[in-house]
């Protein structure tokens, strides 16, 4: 008996067209934001060098965004990051000025593994107290917190680690840390081909298996978007010129790596068995477990993948400050997490997505970013934060509300 | 009667030997021997709060024995976990559902088995697959890409028959399936427990719905207490008399 | 001629002293007909770099920067020198000859903050507060207080009995440190180096609870108003004032001129500057910072610093200071 | 058809006794604690003076830490409650000393009470915003965090305000903080009285209705070793002598707050439908709006609770410091959810005992004290305190598994 | 037959008319007139998903219709929350059951409604009554002071009836309450319907047991896909006929 229950086109006409309303009203905040910003400062805010700074300025809690996801997904959380990235970076830090000095893109390659290593266990030592032994992920990555907190301090005796090498310094967006405008082109030029083949493919598999698909129409505006979207980017990235040299300097790679991370998180929770276990989970445990899924190992693998990602912010944060203290990270969790949470991940567990945390992440970046260009008083600053944060989370709420009643 | 009247020369598909249970201070399952053979349909009985779930659940890995053991074709195997007990071809319809409320219908469908085509997941032919077997139980369904929790309480039963009977089973397990599902929906389901029985399938159905249970099952067997009272062919009982087993947990006196 | 545009990176807010900085500034940059932009790091390294970044867009055209980690804060000043950005490195040194340097030597201000308690107690049990330990210049303070202090220790008339960093500079911290310093020593506590003004507070509070305020010298440094009445109530032996207003216009001053074009090694009263952990030379002012106590308080007063309401609040008898008679 | 599943006595003894495994667990572990400081400080650790100033620095934590409780057990979090102390601190140092200045009791009680009620209103509008508008209370209370923060530094412009008056400083428990020897034993002869007047009354009041009792002997054990702890408590409390006078000093203002907050909240939660109603909804929200509770009024009472409980710590705390500064507070929220977890709340709600939460708090102070006393350098102390807190925690989940298995 | 066959001078207890509601696209109801009548057993019928939960749940302040109204005894009533429809005198058993799993059998029961002694909760007396009730119902509950979270479908379906039952209904809602029942219980709360009629209280019940439904009921209403295919008095109306309104949505052709 197929359905005769009568149904509606959706008021929802996003859905409809096959967008996903929460991220369609998260890129219209932070477009809001930015225009608003943008007339507050004269026209600073929308500058190439205004963006290009603060894509730099997003990419180390956007590298760790989309792991806190999977943890809150799984009705976990970890307070830890913070700390494993000041742990792992000084960690890098030292390897780089004292062990593998060499300067030279194989020596920051060897420091980097070593650092992803690291940050990878220790996630996975915490995951595996967590799920062996049940105790609760809040006690047992507090303690964490504690922990790497100190071996930050204790691994130079709170001394700060500087200067790096060169090579290092590349992965932090500094003067040398991005690829130039050929080389953006080139990859630009790259993900717009992609875009085109996949969505291609996609149609034409569709078709084959008889499966509807976007009409022509839409399809068009929407691989057209997205190829504006890359071509914009790049334009933007190449707009802001080297002072030494004035030519393009192009995407920093801290924020190449961002793109990446959170695109091949992207993938993971979309086609891969392991994120589709993570929402099972986080959905209902007994469910998955009974579904004969091995949650002990994945609990672990979220950890550990959280402790990479947060060693690769470690990396960032150490190479763009061209040294290791002992208090980088402070506080990170609470950045990440609160990205997390305003791109609709919520701390019950089971509901959370990459992109909408990216773009949390951005979000929160841009508060800050243009709160600094405006002449506010730290004070005021923080007041304004706290407002407009609050305003901007309670407007999707209450959009989503209305797109579901 | 004897509580075993099957012929002994067959071994039992999945036998249990004393298993035995206990949450804190109660004890939900004491000694419990049961046996399934191959292509019959045994329903489960007894009061509520007898132990039904919990043995079954300890068939389906769900739960670990205290002590007893379990054999699969004469052979003891360890259902150490739910994992395991599919390995071993078993496969179970928990009362309480089991669905991943966020999940849409497909993905709860495959939960654990996915399919994957060129190295990712493929929710195409997963959704046409679960669009087939939920066709098989009739159920009234419109949207298969919507998440589960908001689902009637059938629809959700539904998805749950749909989960067991995908994958091809030797010994299938149902709590209560059919519990909150509509007169034709139950039809279905009962047709489908006959058509299985054909294959070969052992079933496990454990119903309130003497009725049923006695249009389906070949034997019953009625616990209560945690303790077996005893089996019986249904040819061979009453459903009187099975109700006065399953209020006085006496096997009946035959007058 | 382009107009001068001030970009101030402020470490952070939480001690009183930099909104006296602040006003300073801004006072000599609208007599110089200059703009002034600021920025507050809230203790972060990564946000100073942010901060620099931002001020470097909003058009600054010479940087005054408060260095919360005098290592981290590098990548922004190469920033500020690719841009052509001159940069005046405010009251803690950067090792960058591109920066200049104004500044009280923050290893003087320990070893001024050790001989005042020197002074009052030249043996006995000492408890040293120290700052943040995520802050580099806590340690450079304690090593300041250390070098001043080595011969008595190493005599035996002094012993370290209790050094403990504070959270934050959280005067709460400090004064739980305090607590159990007391209490590992039994009270048999003859003297507190205490950091700042705000582990001083945490300090004396901790010392009243058990009688002991006023017997035991304390020191500080930034001359808080809460601290000056403490000394003027004979709590505190005396706090290390900076005159932030002498600093903060200097700096005011010479970031004009620097923005005018003006190099670092012409800057009207610089001087070579070597004094840094890696030794790097830069051009500087080092101001003296002036050890207040009960003898003296009469000169922020006089020097408009405090008012003598705030410092004699509630002072009365025949100890009272000076100042407040 | 009554019952004749056989139940065998629970293999958990302490629960047949009456007594919460959990409870005895923390009490055990943070005996262990204090015995392991008491060898490792040769005896400095359980001094009374050291009792006694332990006790000063659990209470701001343990006043906070019973309405956290209620609000995790919610399924929400506060994460303003840090700068809602700091505010409020910071409000009450400035009335006290620019409006109402006297230094008498009813100035002090004016300033207090005042300084309540704005906590109690900043708490019931963040609930507010949380049960009408349906933000996530994370997104709220960080928003809340960050606008009292910058709320506490635009009070004041940042200024200290100091000194407070005498009779002000007299709520944080410094040398005239304490009600001395007499005052203290009347309070512990009145509280053991109460103790058993109840037990009394209790057991003849089941064994009216026929109800069981616990045997006589058991019920002296209980009534006994209520009665040993309080003046176990009375005596260190007494044993600690006023440095000027010799005299004892008794109980310090700040604890006796904390233990009569945590006696009421213990009251509310276990005797009230207020009480009943949050652990429904923390079981099931669905349910409690189905059984006809109002949601909505239950979320704003237990913030505005929140929140009256943040301005008592604030003013422990200022009265304490002898000062308001804007930094009072941060991180507070930390501390005090670590506390409630610590002790037993699950941050999936439902779940959560007021006495566990003020053990956990204990604990924890405990840990800090003790590290103190040893003058272990704070990146040591951060790894310890990190290794003991999971430690213990794991060894409760244990002996938690093991008693229901 | 017509939809409407009870005496047009009697008011109806409770009557709805076109209540509809839909959930983002899907039409769950639309324009559903009922009525039941004092002391009337109102079966309601349909497949699953055809909107007999959402219907009730409108009728239990739960849901707020998009639009259409409810009379009460010919007024028309706003049921804006479930307290205003305890208020006036609605009592329901969940579908679902609505428990609060960490709470236990007692406070789950007085939910809502504690009974105090002396300005504090009356354990002692809601513990007694709690077991007097769900003596009536026979279940087998070791322990009421235990959460209810472990205890088996059938004794969550016993607390669930029994919270409704105890507090004196003039409107009483069903959904599916003997679903998770074993006989004995099932007996036991169809003889409580009995008696409950008996003293006038009107009773909507969901089942998708037509027997138990012409055994109990006076009248069934049968839906399909969110609308009324008709109603009919039991007695008026055979098992068939009614699972031919069931499935075809239509009212049955007389020949
Ligand atoms: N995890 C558990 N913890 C504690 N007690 C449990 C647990 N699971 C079941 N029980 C108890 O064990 C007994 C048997 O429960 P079980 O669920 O097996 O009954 P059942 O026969 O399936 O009943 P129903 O017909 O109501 O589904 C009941 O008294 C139940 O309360
Ligand atoms: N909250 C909701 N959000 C979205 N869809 C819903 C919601 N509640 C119900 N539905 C849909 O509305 C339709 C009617 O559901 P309802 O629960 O009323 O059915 P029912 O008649 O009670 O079925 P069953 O016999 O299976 O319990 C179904 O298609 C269901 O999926
Ligand atoms: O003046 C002090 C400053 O030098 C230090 O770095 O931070 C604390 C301040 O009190
Ligand atoms: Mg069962
Ligand atoms: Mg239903």
């Amino acid at each position: 008996m197929q359905s005769s229950v009568r149904t509606t086109p959706r008021p929802d006409r996003l859905n409809q067209l096959g967008l996903d309303g929460r991220l369609v009203f998260m890129v219209l905040a932070i477009a809001g934001i930015w225009i608003l910003f943008h007339l507050f400062t004269q026209g600073t805010f929308m500058s190439a060098r205004n963006l290009w700074n603060l894509s730099v300025q997003t990419a180390s809690v956007g590298v760790m965004v989309s792991g806190m996801v999977l943890v809150i997904v799984m009705r976990n959380i970890d307070l830890s990051i913070g700390s494993i990235l000041g742990f792992t970076g000084m960690f890098m830090a030292v390897m780089n000025t004292r062990f593998v000095t060499s300067d030279s893109w194989w020596g920051t390659l060897i420091t980097l593994l070593l650092g992803l290593l690291l940050g990878a266990l220790v996630g996975a030592l915490q995951g595996t107290w967590i799920a062996r032994l049940a105790v609760p992920s809040f006690i047992v990555t507090l303690g964490g917190l504690l922990i790497f907190r100190g071996g930050a301090w204790l691994l130079t005796n709170g001394q700060t680690i500087a200067p790096l090498t060169e090579s290092y310094q590349v992965l932090g967006g500094g003067l040398n840390g991005a690829i130039g405008g050929p080389a953006s082109w080139a990859v630009g030029l790259l993900l717009m081909a992609a875009i085109v083949a996949s969505d291609l493919l996609t149609r034409r598999q569709r078709e084959k298996r008889g499966l509807p698909n976007r009409t022509l129409g839409l399809q068009l505006l929407f691989t057209g978007g997205s190829l504006l979207v890359v071509l914009g980017f790049i334009l933007v990235m190449n707009g802001y010129p080297d002072p030494r040299t004035g030519l393009p300097r192009g995407m920093p790679v801290p924020v190449l790596i961002m793109l990446a991370v959170t695109a091949v998180m992207m993938w993971v929770v979309r086609s891969t068995r392991f994120g589709r276990y993570v929402y099972a989970y986080g959905g209902n445990p007994e469910a998955a477990r009974l579904a004969g899924i091995n949650t002990e190992r994945l609990t672990i693998a979220v950890f550990a993948l959280m402790g990479t990602l947060a060693a690769l912010a470690g990396a960032i944060q150490t190479a763009r400050l061209n040294a290791g203290t002992n208090s980088t990270g402070t506080l990170a969790e609470l950045s990440v997490i609160a990205a997390a949470v305003i791109g609709g991940t919520s701390l019950a567990g089971g509901t959370g997505s990459i992109p909408g945390a990216f773009l949390g992440a951005l979000l929160m970046a841009s508060l800050i970013n243009g709160m600094l260009l405006l002449d506010l008083s730290s004070a005021w600053q923080n007041v304004v934060q706290g407002l407009v944060l609050m305003l901007a989370v309670t407007l999707d709420v209450i959009a989503q509300k209305r797109r579901t009643r | 009667m004897s509580a075993q009247t099957r012929p002994s020369q067959t071994t039992p598909l999945i036998e249990t030997r004393g298993l035995s249970k206990a949450f804190g201070g109660v004890h939900a399952l004491e000694g419990v021997d049961v046996q399934l053979y191959p292509g019959e349909v045994l329903g489960l009985l007894g009061h509520n709060g007898a132990g039904k779930s919990t043995l079954i659940k300890m068939l389906s890995g769900a739960y670990t024995a205290d002590s007893g053991q379990v054999y699969m074709n004469g052979e003891e195997v360890k259902l150490s976990s739910p994992r395991a007990a599919q390995n071993l071809g078993i496969e179970t319809i928990y009362q309480n559902l089991a669905l991943a409320d966020n999940l849409d219908v497909a993905a709860n469908i495959f939960l654990g088995r996915e399919l994957m085509r060129g190295g990712r997941l493929d929710e195409d032919t997963m959704e046409l697959e679960s669009r087939k077997v939920l066709d098989r139980l009739k159920v009234n369904l419109p949207d298969l890409k919507k998440p589960v929790f908001n689902l009637s309480g059938g629809q959700r039963q539904c998805i749950a028959i749909s989960r067991a009977i995908y994958f091809k089973a030797r010994v299938l397990i149902m709590d209560e399936p059919t519990a909150a599902l509509g007169p034709q929906e139950t039809a279905q389901v009962n047709e489908l427990i006959g058509s299985l029985k054909q294959e070969g399938v052992g079933i496990f159905l454990i119903s309130h719905d003497l009725h049923d249970v006695f249009d389906l099952a070949d034997r019953v067997t009625v616990m209560k207490n945690g303790r077996v009272v005893g089996s019986s062919p249904t040819n061979q009982i009453s459903q009187d008399e099975v109700l006065e087993m399953i209020i006085a947990g006496k096997l009946p006196v035959r007058h | 001629q382009k107009p001068v545009v001030v970009g101030v990176s402020w470490s952070n807010f939480q001690e009183e002293r930099w909104k006296t900085d602040e006003a300073a500034i801004k006072a000599q940059l609208d007599k110089a007909g200059a703009k002034y932009l600021s920025a507050d790091a809230q203790s972060s390294n990564e946000k100073q770099l942010s901060d620099i970044e931002s001020l470097i867009t909003r058009g600054a055209t010479v940087l005054i920067v408060l260095a919360q980690d005098s290592e981290a804060v590098l990548p922004g000043i190469a920033k500020a020198k690719a841009e052509g950005i001159p940069v005046i490195s405010y009251d803690r040194l950067i090792e960058d000859p591109w920066a200049y340097y104004i500044s009280f030597d923050n290893k003087e201000v320990g070893r001024l903050q050790a001989r005042m308690i020197l002074a009052a107690k030249p043996r006995g049990n000492y408890a040293f507060i120290k700052g943040s330990p995520t802050d580099p210049n806590a340690q450079l303070l304690y090593d300041g207080q250390l070098e001043v202090l080595a011969a008595a220790i190493k005599s035996g008339a002094i012993k370290n009995v209790g050094n403990q960093f504070t959270e934050g500079w959280k005067p709460e911290v400090a004064q739980r440190n305090m607590e159990q310093i007391l209490t590992a020593n039994g009270n048999k506590i003859d003297a507190v180096v205490a950091s700042n003004d705000g582990t001083a507070g945490g300090s004396v509070a901790a010392l009243a609870s058990v009688g002991l305020a006023g017997k035991v010298p304390v020191s500080g440094q930034d001359a808080d108003k809460a601290a000056l009445n403490r000394i003027a109530l004979g709590q505190q032996t005396g706090t290390v004032w900076k005159d932030s207003r002498t600093l903060g216009t200097e700096a005011a001053k010479i970031a004009v001129q620097l923005s005018g074009g003006m190099k670092v090694s012409a800057v009207p009263g610089a001087k070579p500057f070597n004094g840094g952990p890696r030794k790097v030379s830069v051009s500087g002012t080092l101001l003296k910072p002036v050890v207040i106590t009960k003898a003296n308080l009469g000169t922020l007063i006089t020097a408009k610093w405090a008012t003598k309401a705030e410092i004699c609040k509630g002072v009365t008898g025949a100890a009272a200071p000076a100042a407040c008679r």
